[in-house]
C-alpha cells in the first residue's frame, strides 16, 4: 500500500490534491457532482471584507492550454460567507476547509481573518496578496517584500490558525517576497496566483476582457509554477504548497519533487468538473509507476545534473 | 449535470454557417427545453456552450454557427466521431407559467433552443406562435421544422428578401399569454421594450466552466447577483435590470 | 490590394514577420527550405564577443503549448559570424538583417555592438538583455531599469544603426525597464523574451533540463506577451517589437492591435520550419478576413471597453 | 529535409513496448541509412524524433519503443491516420568505409536503424555480420529479419534467457573491416572501447527542431561543436571526445 498522507502546517491530509480558491466555490456545487470528502482539502472562493460584484463581463478568454479570468473577487462578504456558505460547505465536507482571503488594506485582511479565524471548520487561512483583477489592493500586497510582510504580519497577530501567504508571479524575485513572509511568521505559502495576461478579439478589436487584462491559468502556466515552487521551497523552510497548470497525477507528483508539500488545481475544474477526483483516484497508481511508497517522501527530492 | 461520451451521427449545413448536429448518447440529465452543454473539444482549453435543440431518451440535436475556431473544428467533425459533453446546464425555460397562447421569439442562432421548447409546449397542449427573425433569406433555417410541429410561424428578414421585412419585434402579434425569447442582446432588448407580458429571456456570455463554479459570467438583476450558466441562462423578464 | 509594409525604426519592411533569434541560425539552413526573402527581415543567431558552446544539454524539455530551451548562447563568437556567418548569410538573405547581440559585460556588448555596426547587412543591432540561460550577465541587465539603460547607452554610443534592446518578462514592472530604455537612447525595443521555467523528469527525478531551469517559450506564453506588449507601447513613444507565442497570421495581427509594429516568431520555427513563410502567405488573406487594408494602420488600435 | 503528410498502414506490436509502423508517403528526402524523421503529434509542441528502420519509394518502416506520452499515442494510432512528418533528417551512415565485412551493433531501439543499414550494405555485397543486444528473451525483435536479409546475425540478452549472456561486447567477432553501432550511450561506451577498427556510433539527445535550427542537441567533439540532428546522429568513432 502506498501512503498518500501529507502534513500541511501541522494538519494531515489524506492526499496532497486540493482545489484552488475560485475554481471550487464554496464546495456544494461539486459535492452534487462527487463526494468531496475524497480531497485533502479544498479552498473555497476569495472571500473580503464587504460583498462585491466583481468585475464586469465579460471576464473570460480562451488561451492556448490555458484562459484567462477577470472575476475580480466575486463574494458575497465575510458575514454572509459565514452565514450562509459555510453551514452549507459543513453539511458536505468533513474536513478541515482551507479560506482564503483578499482585501484592498491591512485592515480588511487583518478583519476578514478574524471573523473566519472564530469559524471551526477553517482550518487553514489562504492569504491572497496576489490577485491580478482588482484595483488598488491584491496583487501590489504580493509585489514588494514590505507589504507582504506587513499583511502577513497583521494577519498573525489575529488568528492562531496557520496562515498561508499565496503569492504573485508577476515579480522579479519572488523569493524575496518568500523570505519576507516566512520572517513576518507565515505558516506557509502557496504559489504561484495567475500570471497577468490579455486577449484581443481581432475582429472586434478591442481586449477580449472588458478589465482589459486577466489572470492567466492552466496547464499553459505550469512550467513556471513548477520553477516558482522550486525556487522557493529551496529558499524557506516553511511549507510550500504548489499551485499552477495541474491537471494529472503525474502534475501533483512533478510538483512535490520540485519541493511542494501539497498541491492545488485550478483552472482543471472549470474544464473537467471531475478532475480532482480523478488525480485523488490516479494518484496511488502513479505512485506505483514512479516506485514512490511513501508520497511525502518525494517532497523536494530531486538530485540536480552535476556541472560540466 | 452529467459528463458523458456521445457519438456525431450526423453533422450537416442548414445555411453557409448553421450546422446541423445529432448525436447519440445519454440525455438523461437534459430537464428542460433552453438549457445548454458544454462541449470538450480537442486542443480547445475551454468547451463550447451549445444551446440544446431537440432531445429524446438517446439522441440530442444541436444546431450551431461556424463562428470562430472551435465552431469550425465541430463543423470539421464526422460521423462515428465522439465529443465530451457536459449535458444539462442552466434553468431552461419554464413552461408552466405560459398560458394558453405563447409566443416564442428565435433571433439567427437564437431560434434552435425555441425548437424544443415549441415541442414541449405543444406536447402540453399550447397554442404555439413562432416568430423566427434573420438578417436575410440565405440565413433562414427551421420554418418548416417549426410549422410541421403545428406552430403558426412568422419569419422575419432584417433585408425582407423572406417573410416580413423587419425585425422580429416587427412581427409581433395582438394577442399572447407569455413569451419566450432567444436572441441577440439588441433584440432581447427590443422585445423587452415591445411586449405587454410576462416572459423570460435566454442570455449569452463568455462561460468559464458552464456549471456555475468560476463566477465568469454574473450578471446583475434586480433579484442578486445571477451565475448565467447556473441560475441562467433563462430570465424572467421581471428580474432583467435593463 | 492590402498594404502588408510597415516601417521599423526607418527601414521599411515588406511585412512585419520576423523569425526570432536563436531559432533560425544565420539563415541559411532555412534558405535551403524556402525563399527567406519573403520575410520582412530575420533576427539571427544571439551572438557574444568570444565564442561560448553554451549549456550542457539535454536543453530542451517539453511542456503543454510550448518548450524550455537553455541553449545558453551557443555561437562562435562576433569575430566568425563576421568572418564566416554573414557571408554565407548574405548569399541567400537580401535585405536588412536583425543583428542580435549578448553580453556579460557593458563593455562586451559594445565590443560586439562595435563590430557589427561595421557591417553593411545589419540593419538593426537588438541587444538581448534577457537571456535567461546565463549566469553573471544577460537577464541580470533586464531586470533593473539602471542597467537596462546604461547597457542601452553604451551601445548607442558605438554604433548609428537603430537599437532595439530586447526585453525580459520576469520582472515585476516590465514597463519601468521600457522607459529607462528609452530614455537612455533606445530606438525600438522587443519583448517578450523567454519567461524562466522548469520540468522535472519524475521517473529520474531530476530535471529534465541540466541547467535546471530554461527559457519557456511557444503558444503558451502568447497571452503574456501579448499584455506586455500592450502595456509597454502604451508607455513608451519608440516602436515595439512584439514576440512570444505567435505562430499564425491572426497572432501577427492581434499583437500588432496590442502595440507592436512588427512581431517575431520563435519557437515555432522548431516546430514548423515553414511557419514564418506561411504566415507571410497567409497575412493578406487573414488582413481580408478581418477588414484590414493596411497593416501599419492597426498598431496599437484597439479601443478598451467603457468602464461600468 | 522535407515536410509532407504520411499515412499509416500498419501500427503492430514487435514486444510489449516495441512498436513497427509502416507508413505510406513521400520518402525522397531520406538519402542514408541512420537518418531519422520527426514526427507531430496532436497536442504536443515539439516533434518525436524516430530512427528510420527501413525504406523504399513510397514506404517507410519506423521502429519506436513506447517510453512517454508521445509514443504511447503513436502506439495507439491506427491505420489510415495520417501523421506529418519531416524527413531526411541527420548525416546517416557512410557506407563507403564499410569495407568487406562490416559489422553493426545494435542495443535495444538501437537496432532498427541498423536493418536499413544492413539492407543497403548487403545491396552493395558485403559480407555483413550483425549483433543485437537486448535485455531479455521478451525483449527480443528483428533477428529473423536480419537473418531474411543474409547477415550472420549473434542476439545477445544481458540475462542469457535468449542467445549469448551478456553485453553486446561480449559477442564481438574477431574480424570486421568497420563498425557501425547504435544503442544507448552505456552500450556506445563499451563498443568505443572494445573495437579495435574505425567505426560510426549514432546518438541521441533531447531535441528541440531536429534540422539543426536550435542548438538544442549540440556536443563537443574532438573535431568540434557539433548539432546531433544536424552533422550527426552518426560520429565517427575517431571524432568522439571520450
Amino acid at each position: 500500500m502506498v501512503n498518500t498522507k501529507v502534513t500541511l502546517c501541522g494538519i494531515q491530509l489524506d492526499n496532497p490534491v486540493i482545489p484552488a480558491s475560485g475554481t471550487f466555490g464554496y464546495g456544494y456545487e461539486f459535492a452534487e457532482l462527487y463526494d468531496i470528502n475524497c480531497l485533502g482539502t479544498f479552498s473555497f472562493k476569495g472571500t473580503t471584507k464587504d460583498p462585491r460584484f466583481g468585475n464586469p463581463t465579460p471576464r473570460i478568454a480562451e488561451c492556448p492550454a490555458g484562459m484567462i479570468n477577470a472575476v475580480g473577487l466575486q463574494n458575497p462578504g465575510v458575514d454572509q460567507v459565514i452565514r450562509e456558505e459555510l453551514p452549507k460547505l459543513k453539511k458536505v465536507f468533513h474536513k478541515p476547509v482551507m479560506a482564503n482571503v483578499s482585501g484592498f488594506s491591512i485592515e480588511d485582511y487583518a478583519y476578514t481573518c478574524a471573523r473566519l479565524d472564530q469559524e471551526e471548520q477553517v482550518g487553514w487561512l489562504e492569504v491572497n496578496i496576489s490577485c491580478p483583477n482588482v484595483h488598488g489592493g491584491g496583487m501590489s500586497f504580493g509585489t514588494s517584500p514590505q507589504a507582504a510582510g506587513e499583511v502577513t504580519r497583521a494577519v498573525k497577530a489575529v488568528t492562531t490558525k496557520p496562515v498561508i501567504v499565496k503569492l504573485s508571479p508577476n515579480v522579479t524575485d519572488i523569493v524575496s517576497i518568500a523570505k519576507a513572509c516566512e520572517e513576518a511568521g507565515a505558516d506557509g505559502l502557496s504559489l504561484i496566483n495567475t500570471l497577468l495576461g490579455m486577449r484581443i478579439d481581432i475582429a472586434r478589436r478591442r481586449p477580449v476582457i472588458a478589465n482589459t487584462m486577466g489572470g492567466f491559468s492552466g496547464s499553459a502556466i505550469f512550467p513556471v509554477a513548477v520553477r516558482m515552487v522550486y525556487q522557493v521551497a529551496q529558499a524557506v523552510k516553511i511549507p510550500v504548497v504548489g499551485i499552477g497548470g495541474v491537471s494529472t497525477a503525474e502534475d501533483v507528483i512533478e510538483m512535490m519533487m520540485a519541493g511542494a508539500t501539497a498541491v492545488q488545481v485550478g483552472a482543471a475544474n472549470l474544464t473537467d468538473p471531475f478532475v480532482c477526483r480523478d488525480i485523488v483516484e490516479e494518484l496511488p497508481r502513479a505512485m506505483a509507476r514512479y516506485k514512490i511508497q511513501d508520497l511525502s517522501q518525494i517532497i523536494g527530492g530531486i538530485q540536480l545534473w552535476e556541472k560540466t | 449535470m452529467k459528463q458523458s461520451v456521445f457519438t456525431i451521427q450526423e453533422n450537416t449545413p442548414l445555411t453557409r454557417d448553421v450546422m446541423k448536429m445529432v448525436l447519440l448518447g445519454d440525455t438523461s440529465a437534459i430537464t428542460a427545453p433552453g438549457q445548454f452543454v458544454n462541449i470538450r473539444l480537442a486542443g480547445r482549453f475551454l468547451r463550447r456552450p451549445i444551446s440544446v435543440c431537440d432531445w429524446d431518451g438517446k439522441t440530442l440535436t444541436l444546431i450551431y454557427k461556424v463562428v470562430g475556431h472551435g465552431t469550425a473544428q465541430m463543423k470539421a467533425m464526422v460521423p462515428g466521431e465522439k465529443l465530451d459533453l457536459l449535458t444539462g446546464l442552466g434553468n431552461g425555460y419554464d413552461l408552466s407559467v405560459a398560458g394558453d397562447h405563447p409566443l416564442l421569439i428565435g433571433g439567427g442562432v437564437g431560434v434552435p433552443p425555441m425548437y424544443g421548447l415549441a415541442k414541449a409546449l405543444i406536447q402540453a397542449g399550447k397554442a404555439v406562435q413562432v416568430i423566427l427573425g434573420f438578417n436575410t433569406w440565405e440565413e433562414c433555417f427551421y420554418e418548416e421544422a417549426f410549422q410541421a410541429l403545428g406552430c403558426a410561424v412568422t419569419v422575419t428578414t432584417v433585408d425582407g428578401s423572406y417573410g416580413t421585412k423587419g425585425f422580429v419585434t416587427d412581427a409581433l402579434p395582438e394577442h399572447y399569454t407569455h413569451f419566450y425569447a432567444c436572441g441577440p442582446e439588441p433584440m432581447l432588448k427590443a422585445v423587452h421594450a415591445s411586449t405587454a407580458t410576462s416572459g423570460q429571456l435566454s442570455f449569452e456570455e463568455r462561460m468559464g466552466c458552464g456549471f456555475g463554479a468560476c463566477m465568469g459570467c454574473s450578471c446583475k438583476t434586480l433579484t442578486g447577483y445571477k451565475r448565467i450558466c447556473k441560475e441562467g441562462p433563462v430570465m424572467r423578464k421581471e428580474e432583467i435590470a435593463w
